[in-house]
């Protein structure tokens, strides 16, 4: 017997007995003889806990992770500070093991840490309406397409360079299905230019990121403007840390907001689980993917929650939803709200601030290095790319060799760095006088 | 039942918990939060962030301390029933104990503060954890090549019609028609639509299964895949498996194994035998990642060799120290491969004809983590024994429902074996004793017990679909048994009180309607 | 209140609680633990360990798998009511919030999994925070030599008793009396006992004092201490401290400072100041320890230098790399020590005059982890702003209290300002509207409110002695002080109601006296 | 104000004016000016959480622990696996931040596990009483001798050698306040040997272990005989994994068995906090310390528990108490039960068996190593001592360089060497490889 089984030797002899049975071979009669396995499957044995505890901790070992050196690697996921009654409540049973609220009156709790969530959501957004989760960051940006597909029928997504390329590519493995296109316009200066594209009739939805892949600010109300212009969606994806101190998009009139929560709360996990927000305009709810909690009343009167607008999911509209998004990431999304209420509305001010700080502080430092240029002028907050005259392969081999994660190298001789509130200005300095041996 | 038809009496957990919102609790000056020092010059932020830029007013989240916050969710962490605290049948959804030692091993530093960008060279272990756990998948399902990184099932469902659409398009083909049997969940027939397929609907015979006269009629040459579930949705294995397989490849369409109901099989039979081309499975199911209340789930997809060109990118790979990805699949003992050179792991991004990502990163690598952890502890025969307990739990739930005589307004929607879960009807039930599907579910929340999947499959009337799943005691189901035949006795003696039910919960029943009708999906602040 | 005076209907949650034992739940041949494999030779067990040393049957302990046993706790941990639920203003056992963090620290391998064997060369990280923890609580208490060794408050007592008498026989003089006063709490007096003196008590005066004429009287040549709570039981500072310091000192007694009330004088005032020889600390009250349902705690004890040679063995200290223990005591920054090589940590063994060991080992670490990161957290300024807010909010309480009229039944024992906790009396509220202080208390319980602590100080009448702590909000302050005046309101309409209570918790008001008399302290199996 | 208090400025205002004070200082208005600190006092600011965090990660790095070498170290606490599940239900906040159970109403999840532990040792013990914990091993040997000074009034307590050092020294701590004596008796080729000793009308307990501090396994009946012969009272220490296989100390005739839980689902914690177990005869049960959880009814005929023979306690009988203890280790006794539950009835007698067969190949293997010998020919299950005639600081230190711990030095030429279900064949094979390479 496993230790997660109870069926003792009796149990099993009278259960079978009273099913009528002579043997559990017997319940399987309607498999096909032929397709019965003969022997055992190729998969070792069981291990007792401790013997599995030990081949977690030798792989776990054998990882160089945040814990193990200083790491300014970014692209989408930070090594920030979870606070630890996240980890205290999201580990509370009642939140990590019960399934999707499909009976309100007894998930009145789970319930309500969404519709917090989703309050928090829209406070940052801009916009009216969020729901209670999707997957991630980049598969947010491809649901957001789908739902511009189904508001406008058009055929064409323009989409920034400052995308996430994640994010850009899962559009485009979706769009194949639609029969859309993707067109993919550069960056100037770091900046968004729809200068040269030209926005007709057939675009279904202008796509950007704030800030953007190589961390700049964008402005993007000229953006707004075009693609409304051409009665166009748009669509952005933002870092919401940095929405703590950025203009919410949907003040702006973005009609889509999507991105990546990780650094809410959740774990870096090598990308996963965490989670994706998505916020519409009213113009959009009933086209909105996933679940949303709503706010109703108990036949008593009392305050209560559900899962509301159904009549947009699979299990209700079948061939005919909005997505087919069933399981999500609700956990990681109550890290989420649980993070927010620990940052509170001064806190993700601070924060967001101290990483402006910080980070325009080590661009100017870092880019003040002979034979490395910042490789846009745009305001940054969090992250920031620099170029590389000199070569780039040993200036990440010195770093490395001292324990010091330089960056995501995403070009040749680019490298994208990312600062947290982990990374202290002594970290940076180091960095910086590695880069200069380095280069020397 | 005099208590239950009025107002109950809290208790005393309930009575300290005043239903505040975090918002209603937020007062200003109050801090949970306190910022690491300024190290850095304190430049004006004009100087770094143009103020047109930036927000006029900082986003109105709650002001509140520490102690606040953990009362907060602590109290409302007790408004949910969950797993730990009883039987949780919720059929197709394979409620399976979570096994305490996975959240400390998925909380190990290595793992859980690993950047996702992190060079393979520096993460080999995460890419040895995966490329050990494509391998069991492959094994289990008998499809040997496996992606790991759809998200949730529906999320493998959509790669997988994708998968067909790219293999059909690299034979120069164009079809246009995906068919789901009228039992498929409602993710399938989603999926099929995002996908931008057109479904046609297989319908089901007196048994149960799939209608195969119907398959042969609607298997044509524009068809580009078959979705089933097998065990299906009604918990039935399809006898004719082979037979349907013959008649999907004979048009030459793929055939898709929807995998929530793996926990049935496992050991026992394999899709790929079967004749499946591609497979999703739900690790938040049979491989025991907690639901946490609605995700995160993960799921994998294993695809046989015509498929394998057009899996995702990237592709997890061990390689011989220097070589090109090796497709060799013998399974490795633990350990084994930290001979040290001899192998390495790498992420391929080399992949023409891959469908492409979809989503960033590895996929959801914490899920992994669990999932990894449960083989290891039930390896070959625990996995085997699962799918048998699974099934004899389900049946021996079921023979006890018919001793208690619940069959009698609960009818099995079909007399025959079940695998690991099973579909009563209430239509009787409502007929004789007037209280419905939904009745009975709601009065099981007050005896502390979560209700069957209820109103699902769709083709059967008032429908109960329960599934106890292999961790479950004897004497649990026993207590279950009894318990539906009191229900049923009370409601012939006075169905009002199922009809009013739940009364022992935090609230009675809710008006969905009027939430619908008019959206309440944030607070005002 | 209708509903009270019956039999209350369960919550979903109680439902799913079956009430059995893990004993009751134990079927053979079901199990949790699974051995690791038998890598030895397998030699029969009676050439190991002859069969007449060796249990005849196996103890007869639960069999159970893991999912059962998960389950049956986490519904006991559901009869409990906790912290983290609701207000807990248990006077003199200071229920502050315990920070989420200090649980995370303490569980990190480098703490948890440190044997206490360990060489020091490699334990240095412990012995360091051992050692900071020691300066800072020495700071604290205004004396500077620290032990860490008692495991909790009375065990510091017994340590403070114990080193009085070995400073006294060092003297050469045999003492045989302890002095507490009549409001020390339980232990004092106890401990008295234990450490082999005659307990003598002091008075206390009509402002809830201590008889300062009581004890000049009682204050002979044969008196080895006097032990002092300060504040006081009663939540009352003693203004004549330093007279009566005078007053023990002028006898050669030494005057003990039971530190169970020090989160009202935090970086206010301090013992050592005040006169004190000897103070213990109660990390699990001032220094947020979990409780944990009756432990686990830490007593420190901080001494003066004439004490100081008595110490317990070993003693955690610094030395500049190479030389003896060093007693310059600068606090040092934080990482300070981090220079290689210019100081090490030791555990100093030679201490001829030292009165030995009270426990194995250093005593509780993980104790002082949270605790030392507790300190951390606040600094000097956080720590003296706990001891203002607790101070603030205990009289603001009082204060609410008499704006809702509730003092007019429960007069408060003295009427001054209180420090951090404060006394009322229930023996009006029994004369006047016929409900007892338990009565009251247990009416709380339905509200989800902890009562204060009752019966004690014993000096009062009916007593309720009332500690909110400083990490509770004004709104709950108010909340308490209206719902006191509420009960006080149905008391007065039907007090059967109170002396009924409670009726919302999971079981009612329990039989004491038969438990005591026919004790049933163990299940026969 | 700091993250854990909720008093903004105008609460502060609107509170000191309910009050009827002009500020927070008037409050302490009873407190002599002479002893009001002018300053702060001499400690650090407050640090934020992710500091904090830093700060005793630090520390732990600076830790040597069983996670980063192999560590053959016992002596009274053993490097054992904890099961996962131990860890997931003490740290729910209904276990871990509840008071003594005071208010039974609201606290029989804690009463009824206090109930099941009692069972739990008592079975262990083969004594009808158990208490719900003590503070830890050795001053539960010091407690014990205090239940035997109020039993018979004696002077004198006449110990083995092979009770635990720390036992010996605590309980002379405490003895000097009685002005009792103690005695200690060597050992003989590991065993206790009364022979020389002559146990007079004057001896109120004597005190052994089982198995003892050399790990030898004792004979205990011969000792319970010359005791009782004395009318004194016996105690034994005893290691719980232990008992899983040898006779109940009670069924031999002991009086008081004691002991050391921290192997009981318990972390090393440097020492604490674990819990000490504490069981005696019906006959003894009035002089019981601690808590003891005791079942009754409630006015519904309900089962429930409640703390029970308080009249022993301090809190009722003051100066009269027989024990002052009130705070105990009622977190790490509940470990205790969860731990028992996980091992159960079959299991307990399975890791005990394995420990025995381990430790048994363990001291042939390097007893057999030229230079070492046993210290004694006793049987023995988790541990034992060897003898060295080579340089045992060349031993230890050519260990240590290769990350394993060889043990606890307890004499200058004496190693005691633990075995716990964490240490493999494969470890204790190198252990001895690496003695025979130092002694070579
Ligand atoms: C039969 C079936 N298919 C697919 C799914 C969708 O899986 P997921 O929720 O992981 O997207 C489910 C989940 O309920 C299911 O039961
Ligand atoms: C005033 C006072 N002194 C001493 C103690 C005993 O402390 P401990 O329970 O830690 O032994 C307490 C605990 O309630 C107390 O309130």
């Amino acid at each position: 017997m496993t230790r997660y089984t109870s069926v003792t030797d009796d149990d099993l002899h009278e259960m079978l007995a009273t099913i009528g049975v002579a043997s559990v071979d017997e319940l399987f009669a309607d498999v096909p003889s032929a397709l019965r396995l003969e022997g055992p499957l190729a998969l070792e044995d069981g291990l007792s806990e401790q013997e599995v505890y030990g081949e977690l901790q030798r792989l776990a070992s054998r990882n160089v992770s945040a814990e193990d050196e200083v790491t300014f690697l970014g692209a989408g996921m930070y090594d920030t500070y979870v606070p630890a009654l996240v980890d205290a409540i999201i580990t509370r049973s009642e939140f990590l093991t019960p399934y999707t609220p499909y009976q309100p009156e007894v998930s009145q709790g789970g319930l309500q840490a969404m519709f917090e969530y989703q309050t928090a959501i829209s406070e940052l957004t801009g916009l009216p309406v969020s729901n209670a989760s999707v997957y991630e960051g980049p598969s947010a940006v491809a649901a957001a397409g789908y739902v511009a597909k189904l508001h406008n029928g058009r055929r064409r997504f323009v989409v920034s360079a400052g995308v996430h390329p994640h994010a850009i590519e899962a559009l485009t493995t979706l769009a194949r299905g639609w029969e859309m296109e993707v067109e993919v316009v550069a960056l100037v200066d770091g900046a968004t230019d729809l200068s040269g594209v030209e926005l007709g009739e057939d675009v279904s939805a202008v796509i950007v990121a704030q800030p953007n892949f190589l961390g700049a600010v964008e402005r993007l109300d000229p953006l707004v403007q075009a693609a409304h212009d051409a009665a166009a969606l748009v669509i952005c994806s933002a870092d919401p840390i940095s929405l703590g101190l950025l203009q919410a998009p949907g003040a702006q009139g973005v009609d889509i907001v999507v991105g990546e929560g990780q650094t809410l709360g959740n774990r870096l996990d090598f990308g996963g689980p965490s989670f994706g927000f998505f916020a519409v305009t009213d113009e959009l709810v009933r086209r909105l993917p996933g679940r949303i909690a709503g706010q109703t009343h108990d036949l008593d009167g009392r305050l209560g929650y559900v899962l509301t607008l159904q009549t947009r999911e699979q299990h209700i509209r079948r061939e005919k939803a909005t997505s087919n998004i069933c399981t999500a990431q609700a956990l990681n999304a109550l890290a989420g709200i649980v993070y927010l209420s620990w940052l509170g509305r001064r806190g993700m001010v601070e924060l967001a601030e101290l990483l402006a700080r910080r980070t325009a502080y080590a661009r100017e430092r870092l880019s003040s290095i002979p034979g490395v240029t910042a490789a846009h002028s745009r305001p940054v907050l969090r992250e920031f790319a620099l170029r590389f005259d000199g070569d780039l392969d040993a200036v990440i081999a010195h770093c490395m060799a001292a324990g010091v994660n330089p960056g995501y190298r995403f070009a040749d001789d680019q490298l994208l760095v990312a600062i947290t509130e982990r990374r202290t200005r002594t970290q940076i300095d180091s960095l910086a006088e590695l880069i200069e041996e380095a280069l020397a | 039942m005099s208590t239950t038809t009025q107002q109950r009496a809290r208790s005393f957990i309930e009575a300290a918990d005043d239903e505040l919102t975090i918002f209603d609790r937020s007062k200003p000056g109050r801090r949970a939060f306190v910022p690491p020092p300024l190290d850095v010059p304190e430049r004006p932020l004009d100087e770094l962030i143009p103020a047109e830029l930036r927000r006029p007013e900082p986003a109105r989240l709650p002001e509140v301390s520490e102690p606040e916050i953990v009362r907060h969710y602590n109290r409302l962490s007790k408004r949910n029933f969950d797993l730990d605290t009883g039987f949780y049948p919720l059929g197709s959804c394979t409620m399976k104990h979570n096994p305490k030692l996975h959240e400390r091993v998925a909380a190990l530093p290595g793992h859980a503060r690993l950047h996702p960008l992190q060079r393979p060279a520096a993460a080999q272990g995460a890419l040895e954890l995966m490329w050990r756990l494509q391998h069991a998948l492959g094994e289990i399902s008998g499809l040997p090549h496996v992606s790991l990184q759809p998200s949730a099932g529906s999320h493998g469902e959509l790669a997988g019609v994708l998968l067909t659409r790219a293999y059909h398009e690299d034979r120069g083909e164009h079809r246009t028609k995906v068919l789901t049997p009228d039992t498929a969940h409602g993710t399938n027939p989603a999926t099929v639509t995002m996908a931008g397929y057109e479904l046609v609907k297989i319908g089901t015979d007196a048994y149960g299964n799939v209608d195969v006269e119907d398959l042969r009629a609607k298997a044509t040459e524009d068809v580009a895949c078959l979705m089933l579930t097998n065990p299906s949705t009604l918990g039935l294995f399809e006898p004719q498996i082979e037979e349907i397989a013959r008649i999907v490849h004979g048009v030459g369409a793929t055939l898709y194994y929807d995998g929530a109901n793996l926990n049935a099989i496992m050991g026992i039979c394999r899709p790929g035998d079967m004749g499946f081309d591609i497979v999703h499975f739900n690790l938040h199911k049979s491989f025991t990642q907690p639901h946490g209340g609605g995700g995160p789930g993960a799921g994998p997809i294993a695809v046989s060799d015509r498929i394998e060109p057009f899996l995702p990118r990237p592709q997890v790979v061990r390689r011989r120290a220097g070589d090109v990805a090796e497709s060799e699949s013998r399974h490795p003992s633990y350990g084994e491969v930290d001979t040290p050179g001899e192998f390495c792991f790498d992420l391929d991004h080399e992949r023409p004809k891959s469908i492409g990502r979809l989503r960033g990163f590895q996929g959801n690598y914490g899920v992994f983590v669990r999932s990894y952890a449960y083989i290891c502890s039930l390896g070959a025969p625990g996995l085997r024994e699962v799918s048998e307990v699974a099934v004899l739990n389900a049946n021996y739930l079921l023979a006890r429902l018919r001793e208690e005589g619940v069959l009698e307004h609960l009818p099995v929607a079909y007399e025959r074996l079940c695998m690991h879960e099973f579909v009563l009807s209430g239509a009787p039930m409502k007929r004789e004793l007037g209280i419905k599907t939904l009745d009975l579910a709601k009065r099981l929340l007050d005896h502390g017990v979560h209700p069957p999947t209820v109103y699902f499959p769709l083709i059967v009337e008032e429908a109960l679909l329960i599934e106890p799943t292999e961790t479950e005691t004897r004497e649990t189901l026993d207590r279950f048994a009894v318990l539906i035949a009191e229900i049923l006795r009370e409601a012939a003696e006075d169905p009002e009180i199922a009809r009013g039910a739940p009364y022992a919960t935090p609230v009675r029943r809710l008006d969905e309607a009027a939430a619908a009708r008019r959206p309440v999906v944030r607070q005002e602040l």
